[in-house]
């Protein structure tokens, strides 16, 4: 219900390490209308130019704190409120070159109420620089 | 022009998620905003506006009742949730969930709320154990009545069932006019337009909602018309969206401790597209109802990719119609 | 032990289709069977045991009355169908309906039953229409309140509306009693289990039943359990089955002119297995109805593959239950 | 919901007309709890040992009347009564072989309350003399 929100425009850029690039991060909200707690955060897959990357290849940082989706799953006291943003920091050799990308986010969420997984999705075009 | 009542206007805050989300406003901005708009009573969400729930500070609550002070404002009610699937591999126990809805009351008495929501899917025999406790922090639970749920719904009945049969005064009803969509809003009829509807099926399905067939006869149909996907769910739609009869409040006033003025779509100041809260608020009036009517405005998520969204302006027309009806003569 | 009351037993003859269909009774043997079991209201549907249909000669209907004299048997009820798709390119006009239900009025007038049962999904505005004629020959329209629909459906409180507005007194209603099954038909679920169906899923689902909760959410969930196709089906069939609270027809009781008695299969004499007479009747009492208890037996249709139908046993037991929960003190 | 006596066991025999065969027929009644009028009927349809024939050469007999399938389709006036047992002619050069046949029957009806048409299904091993 906030999917197109989900991608923030501002903080898209590459990560370096010891001055090379080991990937890239963007900042982003859950597409949810309430804060949840992270075990609850099946899934934010981010995808470039048509390349997905693998789920271990991610990262989350809220709040200054890094978290890989798999830790998130049995986090029990870490909360992404909502409208609050995050980070996903995606680990890729050489980061992505600057330019103009298409991102897309693709977000799973358990909600209690709901039988079924909420997916949220935005896709944006954002500028590396 | 309505007979004496004891009616009170509020807000939701549910009703200002677009701008708090964007945070073009804070929590003390949303309730600043109520206030502006004569809508005193302030019916928040833990999980939403404030942020470490449940687990807030002396400080917070210091602060709340600092600002219901300062903008002449009252707690209404505390909506809550229950996260039966916290944990990835199995459902909360009974014990646990007991646990949530009691940390829940505690926020909710401390708030200073009379009244706290209970999410309709919540288990009659949880919310049935929770009654002591609830006496005790003096809050009253009321379950959602949220569509596509009716007070005739079998679901509701085993509440009314428990109700009856416990006699506490601790469990009621809030029921939230979204079950009263008498007209198929048009918010939702462009949003499935814009997004790969076609205009021939999509009338289709809203004229059926006129004449209240079946949706599982329109969802039918619908497959025969060749419809795309997006016109079927279009059509799987009307499975989540309902219109009964306001009238049916009556026979459970004494039992409704609060009301979600659910709306979509203030065309002016004089009407929502879809829900008579001209036909809805005499039946309150009638009744004797005394709590709130509380505004919850959900037409932000139906209009966001195409238009911006006015939430406070939303607002601020469905409150100028609650006057009008809730003017004595 | 009832109190004083006027509710008189009668049997649709829908309840022997397997006999008829196969020949083992004709419409007088149907007749005579009633009769022999005490149930002297008999309910009568045109087009199933009347070959000729509509058009009837009148050797037939002299034959008829010389029945209902001979076995002391007397007329209720016509059960009209609208074959609204009658032509394959389109569907029949209003005028072209009006014309079909006249003749159902007139049979049935023939027949002497004061009431005609409506189908469900015919259209408020069609009845409305054939109010003058239904006067002229002194039949009341029936409209069957038929699961899934239940008094407080939208499409009832069109036709709630309507007579409301009219005030005629040729249009109520005949409540099918299939919208109270308060626990989930062993032999639906036995029937599911012998054509594909998964004991696990089966009984999530009966549980979920008995729990009241959405059919939307059952029918994911046994997506989700990996369901089989039978499995799939059988959950689907929540969104046909309901109950509903049998004490809702006491605000329409003034309009309630016949009531189907339905049943899918009675225990012993004194239970039927899922719809709960022993609730049900005591309500009828209690609002004073006065008209017929017609059993309309739907076994058949859950055992046929598996075990011989005894119709007529099944109706025998209904009624000794009935003459029970009927005893005046 | 009386699928199981949609084909009557006696009856399935080859049909004659000069002495050879052309065809063959069985009897069979509808899976529906009434009487419709067979503009209503909009298949019957025949498979003998796997082989399904063709709309075109199947005939229905009622009462000594036969009609195809498609002069069914638009008459308005004859019945198909509740229970009553009608003929299913399909031609077919030759005939069948005597001995045991595997016939499936599906019936299609057009009913005007329901939104799909109603199915109905029987099959049963009969032998033809
Ligand atoms: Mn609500
Ligand atoms: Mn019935």
């Amino acid at each position: 219900m906030f999917d197109k929100y989900m991608i923030v425009e501002d903080g898209f850029r590459n990560v370096s390490e010891n001055g090379r690039a080991i990937g890239f991060q963007l900042n982003t909200r859950l597409p949810y209308y309430r804060g949840l707690g992270v075990s609850m955060v099946e899934d934010v897959s981010v995808t470039v130019d048509g390349q997905t990357f693998p789920r271990e290849a991610t990262t989350i940082v809220l709040r200054g704190r890094p978290m890989s989706l798999e830790a998130m799953e049995t986090d029990y006291r870490e909360r992404w409120e909502f409208g609050e943003v995050g980070t996903v920091l995606v680990r890729k050799e050489g980061g992505l070159a600057p330019g103009v990308h298409q991102v897309d986010l693709t977000d799973r969420l358990r909600i209690s109420y709901l039988p079924f997984p909420l997916l949220g999705h935005d896709s944006k075009q954002l500028v590396l620089k | 022009m309505a007979t004496q009542h004891h009616i009170k206007r509020g807000v939701s805050l549910y009703s200002l998620q677009e701008e708090y989300f964007l945070r073009k406003l804070d929590l003390e901005g949303c309730i600043a905003t109520c206030a502006r708009l004569g809508a005193l009573g302030i019916e928040s969400i833990g999980e939403q506006m404030m942020p470490g729930f449940p687990k807030l500070p002396d400080a917070f609550y210091a602060r709340w009742h600092q600002w219901m002070a300062h903008y002449g404002t009252v707690p209404t009610c505390h909506d809550m949730f229950l996260d039966t699937k916290r944990y990835k591999d199995r459902l909360l126990t009974d014990d646990e969930m007991i646990e949530s809805i009691k940390a829940d009351l505690r926020h909710a008495a401390r708030l200073g709320c009379k009244v706290m929501r209970v999410l309709v899917s919540v288990k009659p025999e949880m919310v049935e154990r929770c009654i002591p406790y609830a006496e005790e922090c003096n809050v009253k639970m009321g379950l959602e009545i949220h569509s596509p749920f009716h007070f005739d719904h079998p679901w509701i009945m085993r509440y009314t069932e428990m109700i009856e049969r416990t006699r506490t005064r601790h469990v009621g009803y809030i029921p939230d006019m979204g079950i009263y969509v008498k007209r198929f809003p048009r918010v939702m009829r462009d949003h499935a337009l814009r997004h790969g509807a076609t205009e021939k099926i999509i009338d289709f399905v809203c004229q059926a909602y006129e004449e209240r067939v079946l949706p599982d006869y329109v969802i039918f149909d619908v497959g025969l018309m060749g419809g795309s996907e997006a016109d079927r769910r279009f059509a799987e739609s009307l499975r989540h969206i309902i219109w009964s009869n306001p009238r049916r409040m009556l026979e459970f006033m004494p039992h409704i401790y609060h009301v979600h003025a659910k709306f979509y779509d203030m065309v002016d100041e004089t009407r929502e597209y879809s829900i008579p809260y001209e036909e809805i608020i005499p039946v309150l009036i009638e009744g004797g109802y005394d709590g709130y009517l509380s505004s919850e405005y959900e037409g932000n998520r139906w209009i966001q990719d195409a238009y911006p969204v006015d939430s406070i302006e939303q607002v601020r027309r469905q409150h100028v119609m609650f006057e009008h009806l809730l003017a004595t003569r």
